[in-house]
């Protein structure tokens, strides 16, 4: 019985510090992650935009590859590949014909016995990883969810698809003020990073820019195509939105290595874009790391921290009227 | 041994022109058991009659069959002439030869033969069919009404006003409803208070209505015109005969910062507290979740201060017990509260709100004193969205029917709005406007047209707070569907009209069937709106689907006149031609083998579980019985029942089978 | 069984197609909006997407059809399933428009704005078929090969090699042999290109 | 074959069905005569036990007829017929019994002509299936 792990192409190069972050934090948790033998990309979106069967074929060759090896749940930490293997899962369960057609293509039976499981969930699934908190990571956070995370929300079934809580309560437990903010679920661009850099600069400036608007140090993500998108496209962002934002976007990986005391480097945090800059005291955030814009708070900012949303999701009369 | 009489009708030529009367009438005479056969120019004329009666009498018939039209046309004029002859009108039958025969087929000996098999047929029924007596019940002329918003308070004065006695049942401290807590009601822009009001206190001086106020139905038995029910009168925790309502204990209570139900959550009230001032009865009540009494043992000051001690901390619930012959159920609806559309912000955000809240905002006596002011900060909104369908006509939301009734309040809140706040700028998402009624769409168009509110037709997707603003984003799939966003300092939502919290239960308690929204079932969608399958029980208003005042008012006085008809007799009288579960002697009692299959399928629970007890109080066995004042006499239960054990007088087992075989030339003997 | 054989039904109806080879009906669509109103994108696309649910509604009109195969929309849908989760009548909006690319592609359909979009994907795909795994700094170039954007991320690639995130040398997957396979018998199977 | 005359029975609720076939009369439209009807309070109450019996002594088709989904008078019986009559096709089926012999129809008290159709569609189609000569085999089975 074993939890296999499913890197994906982007945590070997683009996105390498979330993957050192994970088994950084996963060896301090004492939980081996073996990687799934000769795993193959997933395919992401570009096999889906062209093909079904070659979307749900590359996933289910990884898939069975991984019951091969006896092991009955996979991490997938990039949300995208998540999605794919999910979807792909999800599909296959659910039409024998379909299995069948796609067990021929891959050369092998792939039955479904490997659960399929996102960082929040294998997270959330470690008991007590209060203890484990060395220096409580004390910072205002965005938790930034993407899509492919919560939705669709009949296949991934583990948060809501509006206002999920899941990783905020991760936040909370190391010490971490989450924020209610706005767009915790938007689209950052996802795939455009290269093809359209035009449109991921304007729908990840939305998010930079509600993050800031309401005090955010830091946006946490879980997926390396949000990060690429909000860190590396920055230069991108700024110049569309003609302002700067020095808010640094950092995995749920390093934030929870960092409140373990994980030192920064094996996090692999000098490689961000944005400069992470409360690496080392973890105490007071840096003044420079709010725009001026969001000096003086607004009453959205005001309220947003006062009720977080781990606490109280729903403060507000109407939810508590009588009948 | 049966002496039947058949009367073969020429219906002047209707009949005669195409069926040989006269053969039929000589064939009818062979058929065994036929003691009598003649034909006749005109059966329903008064010598044709006379002719029946006559034979009844001179030929000692025991049974009648008259070959002529429809049994839809003159079964009643027959069996009252056999009855008028001495003969049980149950041992009548028609042989329906002209619709049936003369007039859809050519004159032929085909066309006579079908006539002879037909009345062959009625006379096989007529021998076995028993003389019935009509069933009588006695009726209990007091009415309870379940529910006091204006359906409820208009079924009871009208019931009232018919001279029959009213005993309405509320749940809340104070009758009036939803529309207590309107502001101004479309499409006249009347304010609802006041014509309200009057109607309350009507209710509460009318010497033929007895108001229970802050009570509910525990039980109900019986059934039409002879109900018993079990009211619980809850505790108000004062004695109602002693307080005067002077009102000195609310203004004194400590505890104050209770959300106000009347208030729609925008408003607070003390924990002794009359709903709104115009409350009928204006009597507090303490509401003992919050009572810093209840809760810690302390305060008594409300007892301190009442000048006539009317207070009581220890009082209990109370039941009473009380006999009706009718029920009207008026027992409303609700609207969609709570955390079902998290991607809009409601119960998130304090100025997302529903359209009972805008309807306290907007009203001179509410939170704000009719100043439009949202609830996070005060401020005088001057750009509001509006949401129509928000949860209605949303399969993904779970509700797929049009709530009907908020296409016409977002008008009138637009409205409202905009009288209030002359430069603000009211906004409606909506999908379609749906406006059938006298003077609604006029109404509309006047929101559109002179308060120049605008209309946008497409369904909002999200709505996120920036900067104290409320960000709604939406699209105009009128302008090839472009979103676009909107800055709002106020969002309402017109969420979806639901059946209240404690409907199912309540129609458990009355054995009234339900919609799958718990909304109560007419007994016919166009022809019974206000009946529901059980007799006896009635419908008004809201309970039965979203509708809005004259609606509810309308149903409600066509409610009380089912009642009041109802009341217009001692007794009631009805057909015998329901169905009977077979009883024996012991030891066997009934081939009922007790699978209550039956009951499941009777559409108007009429089938009720009897247990049969030996002498000594031992249970032998439990059957099925038909309580013959709720049973309709569909059979769908005879159909049903596999061990042949429940019958339907008039159309039982023996008659049918004798039909059939007949029909098809069988005597019995052949069998 | 869903066929995925494109050709074989193009005289049927595309929302019939489309409903044969994904389950999901077009045709509940109410035209309500919300859709559009939340996708991230319809500022941008021609048809947002409750106007493409219309246009494969109205079946009796092909041009209509054929105008929702050549939509840029279908091409700029990131599937971030937004739309999906808010639909009131719970149509998988991008699952369609997965089908409407397939048939665009096979069909020849593609709108001339996509290119770039479409060169993406396709270098994205190449670079998966001949190693097994994505080798970045071989799909960037075979992109700029494609596009012909050369200048665009000049100044990234440098720094991503500078702090470790870009490899000179691609990861090859042991059974490489098998994924090739696998592409010959779905996407080179149908596509045919120049 | 040209001069056999099926005999038909018609099982019909007494509010839509009997009603709808008093309009073909009142309206004057023509039928053939080899249908009679046996008038019952609902579709619900027809056992369809009474239909072997038919079958059983000498039917050559039947017809049964009641008020349209959701206008029953009785709000649900129809439903408890057409369920029954699901069951009742596989035992007819099983009896060797055509099953297109027995139609199962709606008709409403408005619908004159659709009663006049439906008969002389039923009367054509058993005719052309011929006299129903199992019942000797029913009765073997004791459903006489
Ligand atoms: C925001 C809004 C605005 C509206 N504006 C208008 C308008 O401008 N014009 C218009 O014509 N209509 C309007 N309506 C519709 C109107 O409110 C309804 O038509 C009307 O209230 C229905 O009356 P009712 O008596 O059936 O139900 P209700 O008003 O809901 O009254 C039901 C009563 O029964 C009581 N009750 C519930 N359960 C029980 C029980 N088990 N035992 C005893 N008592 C019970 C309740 O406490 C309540 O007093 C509006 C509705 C809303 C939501
Ligand atoms: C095309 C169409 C389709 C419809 N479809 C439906 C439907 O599917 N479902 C539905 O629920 N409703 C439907 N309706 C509506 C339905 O017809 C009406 O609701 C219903 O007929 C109204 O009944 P009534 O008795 O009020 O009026 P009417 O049916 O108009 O009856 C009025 C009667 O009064 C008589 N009369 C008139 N003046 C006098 C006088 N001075 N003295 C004496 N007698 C007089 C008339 O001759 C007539 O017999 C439809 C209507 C139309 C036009
Ligand atoms: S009884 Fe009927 S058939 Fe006979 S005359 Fe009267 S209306 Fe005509
Ligand atoms: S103070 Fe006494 S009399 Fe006055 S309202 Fe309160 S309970 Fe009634
Ligand atoms: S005892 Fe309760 S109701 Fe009375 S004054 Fe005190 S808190 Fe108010
Ligand atoms: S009445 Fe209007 S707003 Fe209400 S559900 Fe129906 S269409 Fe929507
Ligand atoms: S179906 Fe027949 S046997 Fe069963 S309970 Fe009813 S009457 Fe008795
Ligand atoms: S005849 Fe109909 S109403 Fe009467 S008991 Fe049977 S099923 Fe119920
Ligand atoms: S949200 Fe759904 S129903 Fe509404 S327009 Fe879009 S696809 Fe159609
Ligand atoms: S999935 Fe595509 S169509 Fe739907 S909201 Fe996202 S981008 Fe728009």
């Amino acid at each position: 019985m074993k939890t296999g792990f499913y890197p994906g192409c982007s945590m070997k190069g683009s996105a390498r510090e979330y993957s050192e972050s994970l088994l950084a934090v996963s060896q301090a948790l004492g939980r081996e992650l073996p990687e799934i033998p000769d795993w193959n990309c997933c395919g992401a979106t570009a096999a889906h935009n062209l093909d079904r069967d070659l979307a749900l074929a590359l996933p289910a060759r990884i898939l069975a590859a991984a019951e091969k090896d006896g092991m009955y749940e996979v991490l997938v930490p990039c949300a995208a590949c998540y999605s794919r293997l999910s979807v792909t899962r999800h599909e296959l369960l659910g039409d024998e014909d379909l299995r069948r057609k796609i067990s021929g293509l891959i050369e092998a039976d792939y039955r479904g016995t490997a659960r399929v499981l996102n960082i929040v969930e294998w997270l959330g699934g470690i008991p007590d990883l209060e203890s484990k908190v060395r220096k409580p990571f004390a910072h205002k956070v965005a938790c930034y969810y993407g899509c492919l995370l919560v939705r669709p929300a009949g296949i991934v079934n583990f948060d809501r698809p509006e206002e999920p809580r899941s990783m905020d309560l991760l936040m909370k437990k190391i010490g971490a003020d989450p924020l209610d903010w706005a767009f915790k679920t938007e689209c950052c661009g996802a795939g455009f990073s290269v093809s359209r850099t035009d449109l991921v600069a304007r729908l990840s400036g939305l998010i930079l820019d509600d993050a800031v608007q309401r005090g955010a140090e830091a946006v946490i993500v879980a997926c390396p195509m949000c990060h690429l998108n909000l860190d590396m496209r920055r230069p991108n962002i700024e110049k569309l939105a003609g302002k700067k934002y020095n808010i640094p976007v950092i995995y749920i990986t390093q934030a929870l290595g960092l409140a373990m005391g994980i030192e920064p480097k094996k996090l692999g945090l000098q490689r961000h874009k944005v400069k992470v800059k409360f690496t080392q005291g973890l105490a007071k955030p840096p003044a420079a790391s709010i725009t001026p814009a969001s000096a003086k708070p607004t009453a959205g900012a005001k309220s947003a921290s006062g009720d977080s949303p781990a606490e109280a999701p729903f403060a507000g009369p109407s939810a508590k009227r009588g009948a | 041994m049966a002496r039947i009489g058949v009367f073969i009708c020429h219906c002047g030529e209707n009949i005669s022109a195409t069926v040989d009367v006269k053969k039929v009438a000589a064939a009818a005479s062979r058929i065994p058991g036929v003691a009598h056969s003649v034909e006749y120019k005109y059966m329903c004329s008064d010598p044709g009659q006379q002719m029946i009666k006559n034979a009844v009498r001179e030929k000692n018939l025991t049974g009648v069959v008259v070959a002529a039209c429809s049994p839809r046309m003159h079964e009643p004029t027959f069996r009252r002439a056999c009855a008028e002859a001495g003969l049980n009108p149950f041992l009548c039958e028609m042989a329906n030869i002209r619709e049936h025969c003369s007039w859809v087929h050519e004159k032929s000996d085909a066309t006579t033969n079908k006539a002879i098999d037909i009345v062959r047929t009625l006379v096989a029924k007529v021998k076995k069919n028993k003389a019935l007596l009509p069933i009588k019940v006695p009726v209990t002329k007091t009415a309870l009404v379940l529910g006091g918003g204006i359906a409820g308070i208009q079924a009871s004065l009208d019931i009232a006003n018919a001279g029959h006695k009213v005993i309405l049942v509320e749940k809340q401290p104070s009758i009036g409803g939803h529309m207590s807590q309107l502001s101004e009601t479309f499409p006249t822009l009347d304010c609802s208070q006041c014509i309200l009001t009057p109607r309350m206190v009507e209710v509460a001086q009318h010497p033929n209505i007895t108001l229970h106020s802050y009570s509910e139905l525990e039980s109900l038995d019986g059934f039409i015109g002879n109900f018993k029910a079990r009211i619980r009168k809850k505790a108000r925790s004062l004695d109602e005969k002693l307080c005067t309502g002077c009102g000195l204990c609310t203004q004194k209570c400590p505890t104050r910062k209770i959300a106000s139900e009347f208030d729609a959550g925008l408003g607070l009230r003390p924990a002794i507290y009359v709903p709104f001032p115009q409350a009928v009865p204006n009597k507090p009540v303490i509401d003992r979740e919050h009572c810093t009494y209840y809760l810690k043992g302390k305060c008594r000051l409300c007892e301190k201060i009442c000048p006539t001690q009317a207070i009581r901390f220890d009082q209990e619930d109370e039941i009473l017990e009380v006999e009706v012959g009718a029920v009207v159920l008026a027992t409303g609806f609700d609207i969609k509260h709570g955390d079902f559309f998290p991607e809009y912000g409601y119960g998130k955000y304090k100025d997302v709100i529903d359209g009972l809240q805008f309807e306290r905002l907007a009203s001179a006596s509410g939170p704000t004193l009719g100043e439009m002011r949202r609830p996070s900060d005060g401020r005088v909104p001057e750009t509001v969205v509006f949401v129509a369908c928000a949860g209605s006509r949303d399969p993904a939301k779970g509700i797929e029917y049009c709530s009907k009734i908020c296409c016409m309040y977002t008008a009138k809140h637009a409205m409202l709005y905009k009288h209030k706040v002359h430069h603000g700028r009211p906004y409606v998402f909506y999908m379609d406007i749906r406006a059938g009624g006298k003077m609604y769409e006029e109404f509309v168009r006047r929101a559109q047209e002179v308060d120049g509110v605008q209309y946008i037709r497409g369904r909002v997707s999200r709505i996120y707070e920036r900067g104290g603003k409320l960000v709604v984003k939406g699209a105009d799939t009128l302008l090839g569907a472009r979103p676009m966003e909107i800055e709002a300092d106020l969002v309402v939502l017109a969420t979806a009209g639901v059946a209240n919290a404690g409907a199912e239960e309540l129609a458990q308690k009355v054995h009234v069937s339900y919609d799958p929204y718990y909304f109560y079932s007419e007994a016919h969608p166009k022809l019974r709106p206000v009946e529901t399958n059980t007799a006896g029980i009635f419908l008004a208003g809201a309970c039965q689907a979203p509708k809005d005042i004259p609606e509810s008012v309308a149903q409600a006085s066509g409610a009380a006149a089912k009642v009041a008809g109802l009341f217009s007799q001692s007794e009631l009288v009805r057909e015998p031609l329901i169905a009977v579960v077979d009883r024996q002697a012991p030891p066997l009692y009934s081939t009922c083998v007790g699978c209550f299959l039956c009951q499941a399928a009777c559409p108007y629970q009429a089938i009720e579980k009897e247990e049969i007890r030996g002498r000594d109080g031992r249970l032998i066995k439990t059957v099925a019985k038909v309580n013959p004042g709720l049973c309709q006499g569909c059979g769908t239960c005879v159909a049903l029942c596999r061990s042949k054990s429940i019958d339907i007088q008039g159309f039982s087992h023996e008659q049918v089978y004798a039909e059939v075989l007949a029909l098809l030339n069988r005597g019995e003997s052949d069998v | 069984m869903r066929s995925d054989n494109h050709v074989q039904h193009a005289s049927q109806a595309l929302a019939d197609r489309v409903l044969e080879r994904t389950g999901v009906e077009a045709d509940r669509c109410y035209q309500c909006g919300k859709c559009s109103a939340g996708c991230p994108l319809a500022a941008e696309m021609d048809f947002p997407p409750s106007q493409i649910m219309h246009l494969l509604q109205l079946r009796e009109f092909p041009e209509f059809s054929e105008m929702a195969l050549r939509s840029h929309t279908i091409w700029l849908c990131l599937t971030c399933e937004i739309c999906y989760a808010r639909c009131p009548m719970e149509i998988d909006i991008p699952r369609i428009m997965d089908a409407l690319r397939h048939e665009a592609l096979a069909r020849n359909k593609v709108n001339p704005k996509a290119k770039d979009i479409l060169a993406f994907h396709r270098a994205f795909l190449d670079s998966v078929r001949t190693t097994g795994r994505l080798f970045e700094m071989g799909q960037i170039i075979d992109y700029k090969l494609r596009s012909r954007h050369f200048l665009q991320d000049m100044l990234q690639a440098p720094w991503m090699f500078l702090v470790g995130k870009l490899h000179l040398l691609p990861e090859r997957v042991r059974g490489r042999r098998l994924l090739g396979r696998i592409f010959a018998r779905t996407l080179k199977a149908k596509e045919k290109r120049p | 074959m040209s001069d056999f005359n099926p005999k038909i029975v018609a099982f019909v609720c007494n509010w839509c069905t009997y009603a709808g076939a008093d309009l073909t009369g009142t309206s004057r439209m023509k039928y053939s005569p080899q249908v009679s009807i046996i008038r019952f309070p609902c579709t619900g109450r027809i056992d369809f036990m009474l239909l072997l019996k038919a079958f059983a002594n000498g039917a050559d088709g039947i017809i049964v007829s009641g008020c349209h989904p959701n206008d029953c008078h009785y709000s649900s019986g129809n439903f408890h017929a057409r369920r029954r009559w699901i069951v009742f096709r596989g035992l007819l089926d099983f009896l060797g019994i055509d099953v297109r012999r027995v139609r199962f129809s709606w008709v409403s008290a408005a619908e004159g002509a659709k009663w006049a159709q439906l008969v002389n569609d039923t009367a054509e189609h058993v005719r052309q299936l011929g006299p129903f000569s199992g019942y000797h085999r029913l009765r073997g089975l004791g459903v006489g």
